[in-house]
């Protein structure tokens, strides 16, 4: 299956759900969904495209929006499902039962990013160290570290 | 007389702890290399231990990770007296380059006494014994 | 003078003085010839080749800070490795290296003796069981169990190939048994097959490659001993020593003919002897992988076991041939 | 008596620190968690604070191991971004040090799984070998371990001929040594026996739990970034994909090697079909906005990179999956009903590299001061449902 | 399966030399291009700051000392160097007045005993091509 040939399947199936595809390089597939449909996507993309592996989650920071991408790899391509969700309500559907391996990279996204990921295996608030403070989630954009000055010991100076 | 003996059993028997504090595996490698038949530390005496309650040496490698801070203050209370720090690669001397990341609290020595730097990104085997040579000659 | 002589008998020779120096020397050639295998050179700079190298870790650990953990026994958590010392060392003074002559028996060379020495090789896993269990880590506790559990597997194997060429030479006493191989060493071979289902057991007992299950680093932390630093360490580590020279003692007394010679010649023959089962147990110990705990019952009851019978029948229609 | 064992954070069958907490009845375990964190860095926020220049030495730092295999794939991405065409020459070099470090990276962990099992002779030989492994890429990049070979637009070193005949020498003798040790290896009764059969992962739940690289391949499932998205060199080169359907230690084991051999026919191709030219196209300073998935197979498996670029001279995200942390769903799998013996082997056996899974993830308990985190057993349940509780059998064939 | 296969390889070895290289009384070559510890060569430099630009560990530290005259503070902090040699190749003059030497075996107890530093003066854009060799080892 080439990629054109991809294309234009995923253009019958999905219908008015995909919002956009796009083919920019080769192998390379960005097709855009509304969070509602990301269930049902992955499951017509495992059964019917052979991509049951699930590569990973990216989240990325776009100011108003949050969008996450589900990398998904068949054999022939990788096909990256793009959703948006709004900064002031991040939610997100869970698409654990279409794909279980997702579980980690879901709750990455929660933790990262302070989405709640909703129908999840496993909802329990998974953060960075045991002693991170509430509500700080680092890969928003309006979150700073600011360095604690390092002291070294000994000698002079 | 009994001080002299002392030190020379230390001096010839020094047993390592390898403590990984998130770093990035080149130097816990290499210092797994030094194990190995090119440079066998066994030669000095220095066996690889598997608990702090058997070890004299600490060799840590990597920038300490927020998380596993308090794991590294307990196994080095856990540590039988007398014992000596070892900071192995650039992240545990000064966090290399991950100075700056939010969960990174800085080298070794921002979270327990070093005794010994080994610089290096990672340290070659023989820089690792290198250094190994230079704290026993300290004692 | 008799009081003294016993004194030296338990203090220098055979007894702790010269226990404590020749299992040294046992553990830096265990070492070395470990090391040699795998093509490294070994302890090397301590002493001339590296031979000092096990008084350095033992002098070490005696001066290093010795820590008691909370929730432990103490009191039985701290007398155990002495114990264990004290255990091993009364096994090595049984081995016919003094009391050789049948003329002039030693003091502890009795009809028996080496159903004593079994019984004094057993007591150390016992000991090193209620270490660990005594120590409430978590990972000693799984030690301790995986000792006991191996305990099932080797000691009837080691005991039927040890007793098999007793039963040849038709005496419980180590010195006559000796004396009866050196008289008749061709009778040596049919023990061959007892020798290395014994050589095995000894290797489980000792708790080495492939049997070192209850103190598995990679597994479980250093199993028994994780919550043993310092002086009891060194102790307990000394007492593994002089089990290795003490069980290796009494394979070469009973399958090698003993140590004949009078005081230097059969010191000779003690040494060579030992060396060479220790030779063996080292390329053993290179040999292998780490079976599991259930495969070391499996495998003791299903070869080992079976083989010592087998060899125990051998030994007993030879006997019956012969007289 | 069932209690709870912990394994790590720093437990000397880990080497790096993971948390594993083992509810185990006797020897048998019953249940699995997986607690990371320890590892953690902050590297994809660290990455939008740099240039794209400081990155390669970054991401190349995410892992000690797989340290090139990570700056390739990122400085692949990127040049897709900045629209650069490395030369020829260049990527042969780029690749060659790929394979090169798959080999190191094979016999490093060929030579662990015999340490975790106690084998500790196979160790020290296969560790002698790699040193000839670890000589050629000292003299290739200088260093050992990090070789920072890669530059955006090509490789920074080039190759010589003496260097070149070194290298087609090294690998012979590599290659004769190693058929030699791992037939050896493979006949020695205690060692088989520890790891045949053990931590079985069927192929239908190996899939369902996203596993890759060589867990993936010794499920029988024969998928190879290498083959199926072919970056730059690999539709060049002839080689197979390894894969066992054996589904145990012992098939990846088998998957491992298999793969060396065909590393050491990959980097005789390469050596001998060097073209000639340039190593490094001039590359600028910013991207493009845009963004690209930038795919790898390390050697634990397929390594993505997603990129994002805002036109500025930073990466405006930078996220990476490492191959150990899409292993670990199966791993738990795997523990299961397992002896605590088997813990250090079917953790190994996914060729654990802790560094890499957590550059970002962070799985730590919530404050309830509950210490048990990534509850598989919802995941395991579903699993479960989905595919049937069926291990392949079959036993691993050696490329003997 | 064969009952102790590895027995040849390993009596074979008992008699062979070891593999091993007796370490401090016995010195490990290294390859010509090893990286090892940078250092500057001050006469060369034009503070051009590509190093501390490219730097990924932030490593080098230039400072003013003294603006009216040109003379500059240069600190190389070997307790952070990675040792990747981007500075040598961001260094834009030729000769390149970042250079990087195989010294490995800088292990110190003291973390202050690592900074190596220079204080120079502002080469001339273009330093001439047969510009005197004088490696200066770094201060230790």
């Amino acid at each position: 299956m080439s990629d054109t040939d991809i294309v234009e399947s995923l253009k019958r199936d999905l219908g008015a759900k995909g919002l956009e595809l796009a083919n920019p390089a080769p192998r390379r597939i960005f097709l855009k969904i509304a969070p509602a449909d990301l269930l049902a996507t992955a499951t017509v993309l495992r059964d019917k495209y052979d991509c049951a592996h699930l590569s990973t989650i990216s989240g990325a920071d776009r100011g108003e929006t949050f969008e996450f991408l589900y990398h998904f790899a068949s054999p022939v391509a990788v096909i990256t499902v793009r959703t948006g969700v709004p900064r002031s309500e991040p939610r997100l559907p869970s698409i654990c039962a279409a794909i279980p391996g997702a579980i980690l990279y879901e709750r990455e996204l929660q933790d990262m990013f302070g989405v709640t990921v909703e129908g999840i295996p496993d909802a329990r608030r998974l953060v960075l160290p045991d002693d991170w403070p509430d509500g700080q989630f680092p890969l928003r954009k309006d979150w700073k570290h600011v360095r604690t000055e390092e002291v070294i010991p000994g000698g002079k100076s | 007389m009994l001080n002299k003996l002392t030190r020379w059993s230390r001096i010839k028997s020094p047993w390592i702890l390898h403590l990984n504090s998130g770093a990035c595996n080149a130097c816990d490698i290499e210092i797994l290399a030094a194990l190995t038949p090119r440079f066998d530390v066994e030669r000095f005496g220095i066996l690889l231990k598997a608990t702090p309650r058997h070890a004299d040496v600490i060799i840590a490698s990597g920038p300490v990770t927020r998380q596993i801070k308090d794991r590294i203050i307990r196994i080095y209370d856990q540590t039988p007296e007398p014992k000596f720090v070892i900071a192995v690669g650039a992240c545990a001397m000064a966090g290399c380059v991950y100075r700056g990341a939010y969960n990174i609290m800085g080298g070794i020595d921002q979270v327990i006494p070093v005794n010994m730097y080994v610089p290096g990104c990672p340290a070659r085997p023989d820089a690792i014994i290198d250094g190994v040579v230079k704290l026993l000659g300290k004692l | 003078m008799a009081v003294l002589r016993t004194f030296l008998y338990l203090l220098v020779y055979p007894g702790l003085i010269f226990l404590f120096v020749y299992s040294t020397f046992c553990e830096w050639f265990d070492r070395k010839v470990y090391a040699r295998l795998q093509n490294r050179m070994g302890p090397t700079h301590t002493g001339r080749f590296g031979l000092l190298q096990p008084i350095a870790d033992f002098l070490k650990l005696l001066a290093k800070e010795d820590v008691v953990p909370e929730a432990a026994d103490k009191r039985l958590f701290s007398v155990l490795p002495a114990i264990g010392l004290a255990v091993v060392a009364t096994a090595g003074l049984l081995l016919p290296v003094w009391n050789f002559d049948l003329a002039r028996p030693g003091w502890t060379s009795f009809p028996g003796d080496i159903i004593v020495i079994l019984y004094l090789l057993s007591l150390p896993t016992l000991i090193l069981f209620l270490a660990a269990w005594s120590s409430t880590n978590l990972f000693s506790t799984i030690g301790g169990s995986r000792v006991l559990t191996m305990l099932f597997g080797y000691e009837v194997p080691l005991f039927l190939a040890v007793l098999s060429p007793a039963i040849l030479a038709d005496s419980w006493r180590l010195a006559e048994i000796a004396a009866f191989y050196q008289a008749r060493p061709l009778l040596l071979l049919p023990n061959l097959l007892g020798f290395f289902v014994a050589l095995i057991a000894v290797q489980a007992k000792l708790e080495r490659t492939p049997f070192d299950i209850p103190h598995a680093e990679t597994e479980i932390v250093g199993g028994t001993f994780t919550e043993y630093s310092g002086k009891k360490l060194a102790l307990f580590r000394l007492t593994f020593d002089v089990e290795l020279v003490v069980a290796s003692g009494l394979l070469a007394a009973v399958f090698m003919g003993g140590f004949p010679g009078g005081a230097v010649i059969g010191f000779a023959h003690f040494v060579v002897k030992t060396l060479v089962v220790i030779f063996l147990l080292s390329l053993i110990r290179a040999l292998t992988a780490r079976i599991r705990v259930d495969q070391v019952i499996s495998f003791s009851w299903k070869v080992l076991a079976p083989l010592a019978v087998i060899q125990l029948l051998a030994i007993i229609l030879l006997k019956g041939f012969l007289s | 008596m069932s209690f709870q064992i912990p394994i790590g954070p720093q437990h000397p069958a880990l080497k790096e620190p993971i948390s594993l907490r083992m509810t185990v009845e006797g020897e048998v375990i019953t249940d699995a968690d997986i607690r990371l964190g320890y590892n953690h860095r902050g590297l994809e926020k660290l990455a939008e604070e740099r240039t794209w220049i400081q990155n390669i030495y970054l991401t190349e730092r995410i892992c000690g191991i797989c340290s090139h295999s990570h700056a390739t794939c990122y400085v692949q991405g990127v040049e897709k971004l900045m629209e650069l065409t490395p030369p020829r020459r260049g990527l042969y070099i780029r690749y060659l040090v790929s394979e090169l470090e798959r080999v190191h990276s094979h016999l490093l962990w060929l030579g662990v799984a015999g340490h975790e099992a106690g084998f500790d002779s196979f160790f020290m030989y296969t560790w002698r070998d790699r040193e000839i492994v670890m000589d050629l890429l000292e003299m290739i990049s200088g260093n050992r371990v990090h070789y920072a070979i890669n530059t955006l637009g090509g490789v920074r070193r080039d190759l010589d001929e003496g260097q070149k005949s070194k290298i087609l020498e090294g690998v012979a003798t590599l290659r004769k040594r190693s058929e030699y040790y791992f037939r050896i290896g493979a006949t020695e009764p205690s060692f088989v026996a520890r790891i045949a059969g053990v931590g079985m992962l069927s192929k239908e739940r190996a899939i369902a739990l996203c596993a890759v690289g060589p867990v993936l391949r010794a499920s029988g499932v024969a998928r190879d970034v290498r083959k199926e998205d072919p970056c730059a060199v690999y539709d060049e080169l002839d080689f197979n994909i390894g894969t066992a359907d054996s589904c145990d230690v012992l098939g990846r084991v088998v998957v491992r090697v298999k793969e060396l051999l065909e590393s050491y026919k990959m980097i005789e191709q390469m050596v001998k079909g060097l073209p000639d030219g340039d190593i490094v196209a001039k590359a600028p300073r910013k991207a493009k906005p845009g963004e690209t998935v930038s795919r790898y197979e390390a050697p634990r498996g397929e390594n993505i990179h997603y990129i994002q670029a805002n036109g500025s001279d930073k990466p405006e995200r930078l996220k990476v999956r490492a191959p150990t942390l899409a292993n670990y769903p199966a791993t738990v799998e795997m523990l299961r009903k397992g002896f605590i013996a088997d813990i250090p082997l079917i953790f190994a056996a996914i060729d654990p590299c802790i560094c890499c899974a957590e550059r970002t993830v962070t799985l730590v308990s919530a404050r309830s001061g509950e210490e048990s985190v990534v509850r598989m057993s919802d995941l395991r349940r579903r699993a479960l449902a989905r595919s049937g509780n069926a291990p392949v059998k079959g036993n691993a064939v050696w490329p003997f | 399966m064969r009952i102790a296969a590895f027995l040849p390889e390993l009596l074979r070895h008992l008699f062979k030399k070891p593999a091993t290289v007796d370490y401090p009384f016995q010195k490990l070559a290294v390859p010509k291009d090893f990286r090892g510890t940078p250092y500057l060569r001050p006469e060369l430099c034009i503070v051009c700051k590509a190093c501390e630009r490219d730097c990924p560990a932030e490593a080098i530290e230039i400072t003013d000392v003294d603006p009216a005259e040109k003379r500059f503070k240069m600190i190389i902090h070997n307790d952070r160097c990675i040792h990747c040699a981007q500075c040598v190749d961001s260094c834009p003059t030729t000769p390149k007045a970042m250079q990087i030497d195989s010294l490995y075996e800088i292990a110190t107890d003291d973390r202050h005993k690592l900074k190596a530093e220079w204080v120079f003066a502002r080469a001339v854009m273009k330093p001439k091509a047969s510009a005197p060799a004088a490696p200066a080892a770094p201060a230790a």
